[in-house]
């Protein structure tokens, strides 16, 4: 039974971290906590959903993605990098307005109703694991690899560190601000189309399923420590395992108030995070 | 260009003064000859589709009143009311629907929304006919302000504990929504768990939309239970089944009414096969029935499930008892002691404390015909 | 009549509350307390556990009533100490944390739909007395607010915000006067949370979710910061756009009402926050 | 000579392992005596402002330790050391000790939303006014509802002369309207009404009309020199010729060492 509950752990812990990673790159850029992330992943599966009632699944699950990719460049260039000027505060509380109307406008057409994929999925026998959540550690193991070379690049991580010192030096020194920062934002909505797709799969969706996923990948991020993706990844995987194993002892509203307390007692002592840099008082 | 705040300040009041002055002059309006009931239901939020089949239902009924009604006869009026399933705002609405002159209410969804709504009930001497509240103690805490027409939680469980005796099950593990509703029915259990000879070996609370089952269905998994009772919401319950299936938790699973309709097949799908659920009976070779069934299915699409008959047979008792009381609340109380009538749900009658006499109850099972998942009678 | 009780109650209830967020925490702390609504929540919750759970009835729920504004204090302490080490955004998220943690500790307590039937306190049973007790309780903290305009405080909690290390310098203790201004705003959005508990007979766990913390968050900045009048007016926009929706769209449609309040909101939050800073009544932008 | 603050011998301030200042345990401890005016000067970086830092509390010596007399009262002391240091609170406990010790920074750190009368006023505490529960007690409340305010009217009239000495006309007006001299000349002035014993000045001298600082120096020196009042001004300045005919002391930052001149 501990084995079954490591094993099951382990993979919803990929999903929130894979979750968690958008926030965190969202952050490393721009440094605000892009709270409309989650909403995105509702997005993604909405449109699956829907896609997927008429064409076939590859189809669907590649549409899905592309658009969700795309709204979230949108986002970005019409709505965030215009108000970053305003300072990250306002941002922050843009996204959260953001949010706050895709949750709305989503539940105006799709109702409060759980909706779920008409696509019914075997487990792996022997395993007891659905194929989709093996993708996704291949898929995350991959992507933060090529991401940590990618950031390492000399010329590319100058550049980024440029941007998040001063905005303006680095238009000054030819940094591709912009393209930066969206390319940035097109990862993050990759990684929320690929896990809203598998929500979608797993157990459905309602407007509301991202702010759940919210909390989980947003504590994840802030106790991993903003600044560093092993950390979120690291925390996030262990969340997942705490997680089910809270719900396993406990409950679900237990786990989700551990892992709420986790988050503010490292806020109260460590607010850097456990893997972070030292944030500057004053 | 620059207002001076003090001007802005007081036109906003102004203008808001107008406003609620204005709806309130419309509000006043509309005093007609009606017939004119209210329902309040959940029109949004987690248990909406509940709400919706409801509606049908009792819209089916208003609309077969009006049309079989005498000459002379006022016609009736249902005003439908959204809740969202939240206790406050159905005591709002239920303020607004008092407020419109309206004293008797074919319907409050939820036990918790009509337990919440009762004070106000008994305070204001309104009637509240429900056709799904099945919280025990509901009719002594309305203190004849409140009715039923389903049975209480405790029937319900006493059938399914006795079903699962019949299977010869003596394990039992429960699974409760952590609601008001769920924790009636894992109550009612408990209490007559010993009754059956069935002990109770493992209880799960389960929250709204949790995200994943795995860690419940791996644990009831080491408990070893025969039979698992499901008093959960149907969408938790499909993704419940699908979790536990892929986990090959092999047990047999009961659950009470509101398993019906497609929801939880929709989440479970090849994981609903062999279901087992109580139903208040129907008697289904009823030629009201199929007539029923028939219209509905020709007006909404799909076929109504027990909330649709209990809403329509809710507004007709309602009908028969406003026309009889002649719009009276206290005469009202008094005609429902020792009721009966016939409805699409078997014989609906009332003891002498107003509290609904239970029937018997269907024994289904979810079975898979062609690519759909129906309920059929169980078969020993 | 009973529109305009229940109008104006839950206008007194909700204006205690912004009077608290805007005026005490933000006005004069300057931190974002986004989640504020955590301690109006802790407020009804503790009022539910103590008229429900354990029973309190007649004149002792005044006591519940000081109680949970006390106990309303006591959890503002852990805003008003993490300032100590953080500031700007991370404030947000700790405060955003707290609230989670209060609806998610209500629905552990009171189930998923929260408390019913809570007893209101001897001579305010009728709706007509709690809404002449919550507009006088409104009437109070708005003199208390406005009064502090004549107080050396007032100009203390200013340096202290703009100018922390000035004030330090000057022998302001910045800390615990911060400290002080959270419990005091904490201990305000408690009895409001408190009274809304008595005026709904219940306590919703709904209510208190992030989104509903975040529109009252946006209508507050959007009434004015560290403004009474501002605080008047937000909390009329509050209520009579929740009335008119809620008026418009009857029956069936009522399922539109919530998701407008909430679209409208969500707009108006972006507004306020990115094109006026200011506020409607404000002076100062936050 | 009433002695304020004592600097043991031993004492030493190091960032990062770089040791800025120290005094070796073989010389005479440093002293701020009544009356006198310090001058602290040294190259750039020497730590002048990082001085005044740690004698005002807002960090902490990484040994030895300061010691505070109470109205040079050897009796009454206080002592900052590093064990007994608390980042956050002494600054303001070292400000409140005695009638006060108040510092200006080298950057003006004024609210521009407070008037000039009430950025001046603001420097004085008077700690039974001003308490937290005095707010609330209701005669006090409703005498603030019917009349304008509780301040005694001769600390206005002080404020509102020093004020209109330095050429400040609409004493109404917001801070945020000054320039950036007359902001400079505002916390010259704030110092000037505070009454403390010892006043912590930071290059108060930059920025201002030449006129205007013989007024500010001349002030001062009268400041100093109250009868029945013990005080004394330490002050950083990288000018020589604002300090020549002004202090009377020398502290010489260099080499990491404290030189008395």
């Amino acid at each position: 039974m501990i084995f079954d509950l490591l094993k099951f752990g382990f993979f919803y812990g990929i999903l929130i971290a894979l979750i968690s990673l958008g926030f965190g790159l969202i952050y490393n850029i721009m440094k605000i906590v892009d709270f409309a992330h989650t909403d995105r992943i509702t997005l993604s599966s909405y449109l699956f959903i829907i896609l997927n009632e008429y064409f076939n699944i590859y189809f669907s699950i590649t549409i899905s993605i592309l658009i969700c990719i795309l709204f979230t460049i949108l986002i970005e260039r019409f709505l965030y990098s215009p108000l970053l000027k305003k300072g990250t505060t306002p941002v922050m509380m843009t996204s959260f307005g953001l949010s706050i109307i895709l949750q709305s406008i989503l539940a105006l057409i799709f109702s409060s109703a759980l909706k779920v994929s008409s696509i019914s999925e075997d487990a792996i026998t022997g395993i007891g694991l659905y194929p989709r959540e093996l993708i996704l550690l291949p898929i995350l193991v991959v992507s933060i690899f090529l991401l940590n070379n990618w950031l390492k690049n000399y010329k590319l991580g100058k550049a980024i560190r440029a941007i998040v010192s001063n905005r303006e030096r680095a238009i000054f020194f030819n940094v591709p601000v912009k393209r930066l920062q969206s390319s940035i934002f097109a990862i993050s909505g990759l990684f929320a189309g690929i896990a809203g797709i598998s929500i979608a799969i797993g157990s459905g969706i309602t407007p509301t399923t991202g702010f759940k996923y919210m909390i989980f990948s947003f504590s994840a991020c802030l106790v991993g420590g903003l600044k560093s993706l092993w950390g979120i990844i690291i925390i996030g995987v262990l969340f997942g395992i705490l997680l089910v194993f809270a719900e396993a002892f406990g409950s679900a509203l237990l786990s989700e108030a551990l892992v709420l307390c986790i988050l503010v007692i490292v806020l109260l002592v460590k607010p850097e995070g456990l893997f972070g840099e030292k944030l500057r008082i004053i | 260009m620059k207002l001076n705040k003090n001007i802005v300040f007081w036109i906003i009041i102004i203008v808001a003064i107008v406003v609620v002055g204005s709806f309130l002059f419309l509000s006043k309006k509309g005093k007609t000859d009606k017939i004119r009931m209210a329902s309040l239901l959940p029109l949004d939020g987690q248990v909406a589709a509940y709400g919706e089949m409801m509606r049908n239902g009792q819209t089916l009924a208003m609309e077969e009143i009006n049309l079989n009604k005498k000459v002379n006869e006022p016609i009736l009026e249902i005003l439908f009311f959204n809740t969202s399933h939240k206790k406050d705002v159905a005591l709002d609405r239920l303020k607004e629907a008092v407020r419109n002159g309206i004293k008797f209410i074919a319907e409050i969804f939820g036990s918790d929304q009509a337990e919440h709504c009762l004070s106000y009930a008994i305070q204001s001497n309104i009637f509240i006919l429900s056709g799904v509240d099945t919280k025990p103690d509901l009719i002594e805490k309305g203190q004849g302000n409140f009715y039923r027409i389903m049975p209480n939680d405790a029937a319900a469980t006493e059938f399914l504990l006795q079903w699962a005796n019949d299977l010869k099950i003596k394990k039992i593990a429960i699974l409760y929504a952590n609601d008001d509703w769920g924790e009636g029915l894992l109550n009612a259990a408990i209490k007559n768990c010993s009754k059956y000879n069935i002990e109770l070996i493992e209880q799960r609370d389960i929250s709204r939309n949790q995200p994943s089952f795995s860690a419940v269905v791996t644990q009831l998994k080491s408990s070893g239970a025969d039979g698992i009772f499901l008093f959960i919401y149907p969408d938790d319950g499909g993704r419940f089944l699908k979790e536990a299936a892929r986990q090959n938790l092999m047990s047999k699973y009961f659950a009470t009414e509101n398993f019906t309709g497609t929801d939880m097949i929709k989440s479970a799908k090849d994981a609903a096969e062999g279901v087992m659920l109580v139903v208040p009976a129907t008697s289904p070779e009823n030629p009201k029935l199929i007539e029923f069934k028939k219209t509905y299915k020709n007006r909404f699409g799909n076929d109504p499930t027990i909330f649709s008959i209990k809403g329509y047979d809710a507004v007709n008792v309602l009908h028969d008892i406003i026309i009889l009381s002649d719009n009276e609340v206290a005469k009202a109380k008094e005609i429902i002691k020792n009721y009966s009538t016939e409805g699409l749900s078997g014989k609906l009658s009332f003891d002498e404390n107003g509290e609904f006499i239970p029937g018997v109850y269907d024994r289904l099972v979810f079975v898979k015909i062609g690519d759909n998942y129906v309920t059929r009678p169980f078969l020993e | 009549m009973e529109l305009i009780i229940s109008l104006l109650t839950k206008s007194g209830i909700y204006a205690i509350f912004i009077l608290s967020l805007n005026n005490i925490v933000m006005g004069k702390t300057g931190y974002w307390a986004v989640g504020h609504l955590a301690l109006f929540a802790f407020g009804a919750l503790i009022t539910g556990i103590m008229t429900v759970i354990l029973g309190i009835s007649g004149i002792f729920v005044y006591l519940a009533f000081v109680i949970s504004i006390f106990f309303s204090g006591i959890l503002s302490l852990i805003p008003a100490i993490s300032t100590l080490r953080i500031r700007g955004d991370f404030f947000i998220f700790i405060s955003i944390t707290l609230s989670e943690i209060v609806r998610v500790g209500a629905e552990y307590i009171a189930g998923p739909s929260g408390f019913s039937n809570i007893s209101r306190p001897l001579g305010l049973s009728s709706d007509s007395s709690l809404m002449y007790f919550t507009l006088l309780i409104f009437l109070i903290a708005a003199l208390y607010s406005y009064s502090m305009k004549k107080h050396p405080l007032k100009n203390i909690s200013i340096l202290a915000r703009v100018a922390e290390s000035s004030a330090l310098s000057f022998g302001i203790n910045v800390y615990n006067l911060r400290i002080k201004m959270f419990i005091l705003g904490g201990m305000l959005a408690g009895m409001s949370g408190s009274l809304f508990a008595f005026y709904s007979n219940g306590t919703d766990p709904q209510r208190f979710n992030i989104n509903e913390a975040i529109m009252l968050f946006a209508l507050a900045i959007l009434g004015g910061v560290d403004s009474i009048r501002g605080t008047i007016i937000a909390t009329i926009l509050y209520v009579i756009t929740i009335f008119v929706l809620e008026s418009l769209f009857r029956g069936p449609f009522g399922i539109y009402a919530p998701r407008l309040v909430s679209i409208f909101f969500g707009i108006l939050l972006i507004f306020s926050i990115n094109f006026m800073p200011k506020g409607i009544m404000g002076k100062r932008s936050i | 000579m009433k002695v304020f603050i004592k600097i043991e011998p031993g004492f030493s301030f190091a960032y990062s392992e770089k040791m800025l200042f120290s005094i070796p345990n073989n010389r005479p401890p440093l002293l701020v005596e009544c009356g006198k005016i310090y001058g602290i000067y040294g190259p750039n970086g020497s730590g002048k402002t990082t001085l005044l830092n740690i004698l005002s509390g807002f960090l902490c010596p990484t040994s030895g330790k300061i010691i505070y007399y109470n109205e040079g009262n050897n009796n009454k002391e206080e002592y900052l050391a590093k064990d007994t240091f608390q980042e956050r609170y002494s600054p303001v406990k070292i400000a409140n000790i005695g009638n006060g010790i108040r510092r200006i920074y080298q950057v003006p750190a004024l609210a521009d939303e407070l008037t000039l009368l009430e950025a001046i006023i603001i420097v004085r505490r008077l700690p039974k006014i001003e308490s937290f529960l005095n707010f609330f007690n209701p005669i006090n409340f409703i005498k603030r509802l019917l009349y304008s305010n509780n301040r005694a009217k001769f600390d206005i009239q002080e404020a509102i002369e020093l004020l209109s000495e330095f050429g400040f006309k609409n004493h109404y007006e917001n801070v945020g309207n000054l320039s950036y001299g007359e902001r400079r000349i505002l916390t010259n002035l704030q110092m000037l009404y505070s009454r403390a014993n010892i006043l912590f000045l930071d290059e108060p001298f930059a920025n201002i009309h030449l006129n205007v600082l013989q007024q500010l120096k001349r002030k001062f020196i009268s400041y100093i020199n109250e009868i029945d009042e013990n005080r004394s001004i330490i002050l950083v300045e990288h000018r020589s010729e604002n300090l020549n005919n002004f202090a009377n002391n020398f502290w010489h930052l260099i080499n990491g060492k404290i030189v008395l001149e």
